[in-house]
């Protein structure tokens, strides 16, 4: 693979990311209200959200500190990167190596800390409220998300994506009780970690049950547009994650330009029949109390632990 | 068997007799008398064992035991218990006959120790340690069961007069400066001995030790 | 020569002060006499080093490197002793507890007690060494009633009578030795002689020997304080005057060891060390462990360090008792140590008690606030005592304790609970002592407190560095009783 | 040349002993104490992480002094391991003594002196401890460390739960030490001296090796405070002055894992795979206690304590899994272990420093240690915040700062249990690695909490709202050890190499060629194919990102702000005590952990005139182990206590019984 090749492709892919994650949201969003027989929204109302906002007046609280206004770029670049790493088009890109599953999980948390430690500073009661909720899920939902990745990795031994998406997409095939289990972790920690029912509303804001809304209640205009991108940007990640470990057929090598139409039509099929599914979901589950969510999760993480067990006892 | 080995063979036995009769006695002043009797047996012996001997400094101990054990001692004690009004001791921490059996089951215990012993002495006076060992033995019980403070120190001069006892008949008597030298601290001893019962009596107007189990963990 | 200056000194000190001895210079006197016999100990030494072991007066006495540096050390520790309780008995005068008459007694008996535990050390002559040592109980029987308190007479008497009987027990020891000497050196003073008794010991019978020793073990052990031996102690420590206490843990419970040590070398020679062994080292273990469970429920300080004493004599024990060149070397090592913390814990405790007048330890406190000499004294000696690196004690128990790993792996564990508890319990109380707020008045008379950092910093001394001469001589006297 | 890293390092621990010493000096309210003393213990520091740093690429080094005891001079050696616990005690006791050197200004002469003095001695035995070559020596220098930090921990000693704090401490830690010395015991196999050398040459049985691994196990552990003979460390680490607590959770819990590792890897040896399980069962259980009720604190430095409690788990996990693949002979993998062990020691030792020097500095100026009535620090103390901002990300192992890097490198050890041939071992390793990341989430949220609670938001109490930023010593101190937190983490390969030369002089194994290979952008542990990562270019694409965006913005829109009063959710008025308090952040961990904390609730009362809630979160350690111990050892001396009733006749009886019982013995 030539390096200029790679380079280019790491940069279109970031690029490709970031800007086609909203279409994703709006993807999804236009499945559910179909789904519940309401007139769906344009698919590219995300875009007009985000344009509007970026206009506006950013309206700050009089006691918020710089932090405050750091997070929404720090949660937007960790986001960025993570749509670096994964290979959505391709793999064996030139970055990939500079960050493995672990370092992605870390990615990932980094943007929690941040995006909770902005929800305390103004010293809302919302904000701690929020916060609290966030880290609750996270703490539960990133070991699972670990060792699903871990089972990946145990199967294909090494945790660079890279490696494992070409093991798991050129083998000859093979059913992997680990991986089905592995999947299912993965999809709960995906509904977790995304904000979206049951755990969370990303609609709603009911004190009672909202988590990641209480925490960007403080932000407006321009750093409000970055966080929604930036979720919008982590869902497209995390489906993409899913893709490339359970269905990673027809990805295309870096540098290989001739594969590259097949594989983004490849993708661009995946990620329309993902958003359905996840649109599915939500219409057909209904939102957890809050005192449920951590027995969700540890159920995700239970599953992706004995994903990794049974792989063990498969292998001898 | 020689003349003066019976005859010391006689007086052990008279001290372990007398031992067994302090072990019963009740009365302070019999305990005294006694005590002075055992010293007198102990001179006695001491004086055959020179005689037969020949062993110059046994004379001096047998004259020290005389002056010290049979003479001032007893004398000291008789001036005290006058002083102090003390002439009954009535009650033991045990009663009598259960003492007395204590004691034979221990005399007993100390011929069969000192037999073995006694096989290898070439004095004449080879049974009699065993003698000596159970009226130590035997004075050890007597402070043990006594409750009073004076038939207690009897109980160990009684233990004296049977360590003396035992170094004459065993081996014709230590060197003589050992024997001034524990004639000193008996002598001292007993003199100490005396300042107590005074500051006792004063203290607890008594001379019942039982008034001192104060010092003691809880 | 020198013999003499050491013994005729303290003797002639008693005589001195039993006259002049309630004057208002007395103390001083006192003191002065007990630097004289350091002095002439000092000599001794000197020349003990330069020619060997000496004997005087025709093989009454005699000095070999074991009891030439225990002579050393009792010398040393009297004098300071005597300079502690140069204020320490002007306050007890000025608080009234003593009057003129017994401020003479006191100096003029610890004079003589110096003169006794000196005389025990020194003599050659085994009759005379328990002659010695039980007038070393009578010497400070009176001194341990001194208060004339209920508490104290009941102490003395304890004292007295279990003593006196415990040594009777040793003199029916002595004269069984003298008659298994008997047969082979023939009767006469020489029977008695300890290096003659060294040189014979392979023939004396062994079963008068075994005999014997179990009668000089309970007679000696008893004022050594082994369990079950062991109860006069604390109450005789307790009630006594400070300085009496600190002398009686540091010096004449060595003295008894060492008579035991010394009749212990006979009989090994006629029955081998494991008769002697066994018994010695099933003593040391029974009063380290009982003594540590007995520390953590005293309330009255002098009571917990008297057990702590009982505690360190069972450790020297077991040392002595296990035998070989490290065990003895460290016993020797122990003794030095223990007896010059000890010591300087009970010029502290003494000080500390006196100014907050009690003795109960709930009602110690702040030491460091209201005199951190006394305080910082009391809380090193204390740390110095359990065992503490790099104080001398744990040096010595480093050594006791990795023999006996080797050699009796069994009783490690054992010795390392007890000394586990005893830490838990001694400085469990130590620290609220000298810790937090107090108001303690002042005294009288300055403390005098140079002789606690003296001792502490040769403890120091000898738990990172011990002098190269020192260990010679430790290391003739292990192969001597080894 | 190597010789001279030992005389220097010597000499350094020497100018620590003679610091302390002159500290003592009464001279002009203790003029020395309060302007040289720290500083000069602050450069000895370097120069002995100089050496040490040296050392770590050089040959043993070997010196006796002539102290110590007869037939065993204190012996010393430096060696690859020894160096590199120097380095990381001179490098962050250089940083706390600069903060000190602020910190202590204000104290009055006399406690000054003595804090100079038991401060220096404290440092100078850690030196020793380090350095030591032999039993004796390392015990005394052990338990002098100990005294000294027992003093230090005790310094303000007229506050009674800080006495019981110290006895506690020192009881532990005496017992451990009494079990370090029986394990030395064991370990000589009765024959030559106690120098390490004959330790190491003696041959031992597997059943008495075991039983030496644990007595070390447990004898060190009482001090690095693992599960369950941590219940010390969170009374004694609060307690000490806050520079003095860094020493302990910084570098004084790490002499423990020297031990540890120098025992039995070193003196031990022949490492067995059920030690190491034995190792990981106890690390994991301390990990996931320490974190938990670390959670359950308020008290700022109480959490931090239970913090190091956690930290050392994770440390116990690395040096377990390193020690079950020695034990089935992968040795390259246990090289991997234990490099992942060594290198959490060092960071946890610099950012648990850096987070007790800003614990210090908010008690100093807030006056309060309560972080119920913390808040708004951010705006007071702006770079205290920063520095304890770093070193909170570091503790929550957030990329790209040090803490990942170990616990990435502690996965990637745990991902190489396939290669091992026992089934059961080989799916359990990765359990483990599940409760570490479990760990470091719960880290995470707790250092939110603190953050969040303590910086942000706003003042709780108005005491808060004086609050001052720290000194320029203070500010020094903490920079010195938050750059060390990016340093480790963003060029972790250097000290890979470094780990991995320890790892070769220990097990006589090191990493892998491709691992040895990694330059400095990119960090390979075991092959590039199976797991790399590059946190230079990690933090440059996010720093990238942040500008980028940021100057987009600008560029396109506009960068205009207005300031308003916060959302107030139609509740006209919000006061500052609507905030989350601590309590409140933990409770959800306490609804799903129930079981594990000994909870003790009073609720209020409807008609309660002054209702209030009251929540006490007791160890249950305490009551399953430390107060049962206590109550059998009371009981016992309450029995043996019977052998002393006063009764003179008794006593005479015992004597008499005594010589009865000797008597029929010797017949």
């Amino acid at each position: 693979m030539s390096n200029a090749a790679g380079i280019a492709f790491q940069l279109l892919q970031s690029v490709l990311v970031v800007l086609a994650a909203p279409l994703l949201t709006g993807w999804v969003n236009q499945c559910r209200a179909w789904l519940q027989n309401r007139s769906a929204p344009s698919l590219l109302l995300p875009y007009y959200t985000l344009a509007r906002l970026f206009h506006k007046d950013a309206v700050i609280a009089k006691n918020a500190s710089a932090l405050f206004r750091v997070t929404p770029y720090v949660l937007f670049g960790c986001m960025w990167l993570a749509a670096g790493i994964v290979p959505v088009l391709a793999t064996g890109l030139p970055f990939a190596p500079a960050a493995d599953i672990v370092a992605l999980v870390g990615v990932f948390a980094l943007a929690r800390v941040f995006s909770a430690l902005a929800a305390m500073d103004v010293g809302t009661s919302f904000g701690g409220l929020g916060a609290r909720r966030e880290m609750l899920i996270g703490f539960l939902a990133e070991p699972a998300m670990l060792m699903t990745l871990f089972t990946a990795a145990f199967i294909s031994g090494s945790t660079q994506l890279t490696t494992i998406v070409d093991t798991l997409a050129h083998r000859e095939f093979a059913i992997y009780p680990s991986l089905a289990f592995a999947a299912v972790a993965f999809l709960m920690v995906l509904l977790a970690e995304n904000a979206r029912i049951p755990i969370d509303n990303p609609t709603t804001h009911l004190e009672l049950t909202m988590v990641h809304e209480a925490m960007i209640l403080e932000y407006s205009a321009r750093h409000l547009a970055l966080i929604e991108w930036a979720v919008a940007i982590k869902l497209f990640a995390y489906v993409t994650i899913g893709i490339a470990l359970f269905l990673p057929w027809g990805i295309a090598p870096a540098g290989d330009w001739s594969g590259l139409p097949l594989a983004a039509a490849a993708l661009a099929a995946k990620l329309a029949a993902a958003g359905a599914g996840l649109a599915l979901i939500e219409t057909l589950l209904a939102k957890l109390r809050l005192f449920l969510a951590p027995e969700f999760l540890s159920t995700a993480f239970l599953l992706a632990v004995l994903g990794m067990l049974i792989h063990f006892l498969a292998i001898g | 068997m020689p003349l003066a080995s019976q005859f010391v063979n006689l007086l052990a036995a008279l001290l372990l007799l007398i031992a067994f009769a302090m072990l019963s006695q009740r009365r302070i002043l019999t305990l005294i008398h006694l005590f002075a009797w055992q010293g007198a047996a102990l001179a006695a012996s001491t004086l055959i064992v020179a005689a037969s001997t020949g062993q110059t400094h046994l004379y001096y101990s047998a004259a020290l035991t005389v002056l010290l054990k049979v003479l001032l001692i007893p004398w000291v004690l008789h001036r005290l218990i006058d002083r102090l009004e003390v002439r009954w001791d009535v009650e033991t921490l045990i009663n009598i006959p259960t003492t007395m059996l204590i004691g034979i089951a221990l005399a007993i215990f100390a011929f069969s120790l000192a037999t073995p012993i006694s096989q290898m002495a070439n004095t004449l006076t080879r049974s009699t340690l065993g003698i000596a060992m159970a009226s130590v033995l035997l004075s050890f019980l007597m402070m043990i069961v006594r409750r009073k403070a004076v038939p207690q120190v009897i109980g160990f001069l009684a233990m004296e007069n049977g360590l003396f006892f035992a170094a004459t008949s065993a081996t014709y008597g230590m060197p003589l400066v050992v024997e001034l030298g524990v004639a000193l601290d008996v002598l001292v001893g007993t003199f100490i001995f005396g300042i107590f019962f005074f500051h006792i009596r004063e203290q607890f107007d008594s001379l019942d030790i039982r008034h001192m189990e104060k010092l003691k963990e809880d | 020569m020198e013999i003499l200056w050491v013994l005729g000194l303290p003797l002639g000190g008693g005589v001195l002060l039993a006259l002049a001895g309630g004057r208002q210079r007395a103390p001083e006197l006192n003191a002065a006499m007990s630097f004289a016999t350091l002095c002439a100990a000092g000599a001794l030494t000197a020349r003990v080093i330069a020619d060997g072991p000496m004997h005087a007066l025709h093989d009454q006495f005699f000095v070999d490197s074991f009891n030439v540096f225990l002579v050393t050390l009792t010398a040393f520790v009297a004098f300071t002793t005597s300079l502690f309780s140069r204020p320490y008995m002007r306050i007890e005068q000025h608080q009234g507890r003593v009057d003129a008459a017994r401020l003479r007694l006191y100096h003029s008996m610890f004079q003589l007690f110096t003169f006794t535990m000196v005389l025990t050390l020194l003599s050659n002559n085994i009759g005379i060494l328990w002659v010695a040592l039980e007038g070393a109980t009578l010497s400070t029987v009176l001194l341990v009633s001194l208060y004339r308190t209920p508490a104290s007479l009941e102490a003395a008497w304890k004292y007295f009578i279990l003593c006196s009987v415990g040594i009777a027990q040793a003199l029916f020891g002595v004269i069984l030795l003298y008659f298994a000497a008997e047969k082979v050196l023939g009767p006469g003073g020489a029977s008695l002689l300890w290096t003659r008794l060294y040189e014979v010991r392979g023939q004396l019978e062994p079963t008068v020997l075994s005999l014997a020793f179990v009668f000089l073990l309970v007679g000696f052990g008893t004022k050594v304080g082994l369990v079950p031996l062991h109860n006069w102690l604390p109450d005789a420590h307790a009630e006594g005057p400070t300085p009496i206490s600190a002398v009686l843990s540091g010096l004449l419970l060595n003295v008894a060891l060492y008579a035991v040590v010394r009749s212990k070398v006979l009989v090994d020679g006629a029955l081998g060390r494991n008769f002697s062994g066994s018994l010695m080292m099933g003593f040391g273990l029974l009063s380290v462990v009982v003594a540590a469970f007995f520390l953590s429920r005293q309330r009255d300080i002098k009571r917990m360090f008297a057990y702590s004493s009982v505690e360190h004599m069972g450790i020297m024990t077991f040392a002595f008792g296990m035998g070989g060149p490290v065990a003895a070397f460290a016993g020797l090592l122990h003794m030095t140590a223990h007896s010059l913390t000890k010591s300087a814990i009970f010029f502290t405790v003494g000080h500390a008690s006196q100014k907050t007048g009690t003795q109960s330890m709930d009602q110690i406190r702040g030491l460091i606030e209201s005199n951190p000499t006394i305080g910082w004294g009391l809380a090193l000696g204390s740390l110095a005592i359990l065992g503490m690196p790099p104080f001398g004690v744990f040096a010595s128990e480093f050594m006791v304790l990795t023999t006996a790993m080797h050699e009796h792996s069994w009783a490690t564990p054992l010795l390392l609970l007890a000394l586990g508890v005893a830490f838990a319990a001694i400085f469990g109380k130590v620290q609220p002592m000298v810790f937090g707020e107090t108001a303690a008045r002042r005294l009288p008379h300055p403390p005098a407190l140079l002789p606690v950092f003296a001792h502490l910093a040769l403890v120091l001394l000898l738990g990172l560095y011990i002098p190269p001469y020192l260990v010679g001589w430790y290391r003739q006297a292990a192969a001597l009783i080894g | 040349m190597n010789a001279d890293a030992l005389t220097g390092s010597l000499a350094a621990a020497a100018c620590w002993l003679a610091t302390g010493v002159l500290a003592l000096v009464p001279a002009r309210r203790a003029w020395f104490a309060r302007t040289l003393a720290f500083p000069l213990g602050a450069l000895a520091g370097l120069a002995l992480a100089g050496f040490g740093l040296d050392a770590i690429w050089l040959p043993a080094a070997r010196m006796t002094l002539p102290l110590g005891l007869p037939g065993l001079p204190f012996h010393l050696r430096l060696d690859p391991l020894s160096g590199f616990f120097l380095m990381l005690l001179g490098a962050v006791a250089a940083g706390i003594s600069v903060y000190a050197a602020g910190y202590f200004r204000g104290e009055q002469p006399g406690r000054l002196a003595l804090i100079g003095l038991q401060y220096h001695v404290f440092l100078a035995s850690m030196a020793l401890v380090v350095l030591a070559d032999d039993a004796y020596l390392f015990m005394v220098a052990w338990e002098t460390m100990a005294l000294a930090s027992y003093f230090l921990v005790t310094t303000d000693h007229r506050r009674p739960a800080i006495r019981s704090a110290g006895f506690l401490y020192l009881l532990v830690a005496h017992l451990g030490a009494l079990a370090i010395l029986l394990c030395f015991g064991v370990l000589h196999g009765g024959r030559g001296d106690y120098a390490f050398d004959a330790l190491r040459a003696a041959s031992l049985s597997p059943g008495w090796a075991t039983a030496a691994f644990l007595l070390a196990f447990f004898g060190f552990g009482a001090k690095a405070g693992m599960i369950p003979l941590h219940a010390w460390l969170p009374e004694a680490h609060p307690a000490a002055p806050s520079p003095v607590s860094a020493l302990l959770s910084g570098v004084m819990l790490k002499t423990a894992i020297y031990g540890m590792v120098r025992v039995i890897y070193d003196l031990i040896g022949g490492v067995r795979w059920e030690w190491g399980l034995v190792v990981l069962v106890v690390g994991a259980g301390t990990t996931l206690f320490g974190v938990l009720y670390a959670l359950m604190q308020h008290d700022l430095k109480r959490l931090l304590a239970y913090h190091s409690v956690e930290n050392i788990g994770i440390i116990l996990l690395g040096l377990g899994m390193s020690m079950v693949f020695i034990g089935f002979g992968h040795p390259v993998a246990g090289a991997l272990g234990l490099v992942a062990a060594l290198y959490h020691t060092l960071n946890h030792a610099v950012f648990k420093g850096l987070l007790f020097l800003g614990a210090g500095s908010i008690l100093r100026s807030a006056g309060r240690r309560n972080l119920n009535e913390m808040g708004g620090l951010i705006h007071r103390m702006p770079r205290t915040a920063f520095y304890f901002l770093v070193g909170a990300l570091a503790i929550s192992a957030l990329p790209p700062l040090n803490g990942f890097v170990s616990e990435w490198l502690t996965f990637q050890t745990a991902l190489q249990s396939p290669v091992l041939e026992n089934g059961v071992v080989r799916s359990l390793l990765p359990l483990f690695a599940a409760t570490l990341a479990l760990a470091g989430a719960l880290t995470a949220m707790c250092f939110v909490k603190v953050y969040g609670i303590a910086f942000l938001g706003r003042p709780r109490q108005p005491a808060g709202a004086e609050a001052r930023d720290a000194g320029n010593f203070e500010r020094f101190g903490m920079a010195w050890l938050a750059a060390g937190c990016f340093v480790l983490g963003l060029f972790p390969t250097a000290f890979l190499l470094m780990l991995n030369r320890v790892g070769v002089s220990l097990t006589g194994h090191g990493l892998s060629e491709a691992a040895l290979e990694s330059n400095w952008l990119w960090l390979i542990p075991t092959a590039p194919g199976q797991a790399s990562y590059s946190p230079v270019i990690f933090l440059a694409v996010i720093a990238g990102t942040v500008l980028l965006c940021w100057v987009l913005v600008r560029r396109f829109y506009h960068g205009r702000v207005r300031y308003a009063d916060p959302w107030d959710c139609g509740y006209p008025e919000q006061t500052a005590r609507m905030q989350d308090t601590a309590d409140a952040f933990g409770q959800p961990i306490r609804h799903v952990f129930g079981p594990v904390y000994r909870m003790h609730r009073v609720l209020p009362s409807a008609e309660d005139p002054a209702p209030r809630y009251v929540l006490k979160i007791e160890d249950r350690h305490w009551y399953a182990l430390y107060l049962p111990a206590a109550r059998l050892a009371a009981y016992l001396s309450a029995k043996v206590s019977l052998l002393q009733r006063g009764r003179i006749s008794i006593y005479l009886l015992y004597s008499f019984l005594t010589l009865i019982a000797l008597l029929v013995f010797v017949r």
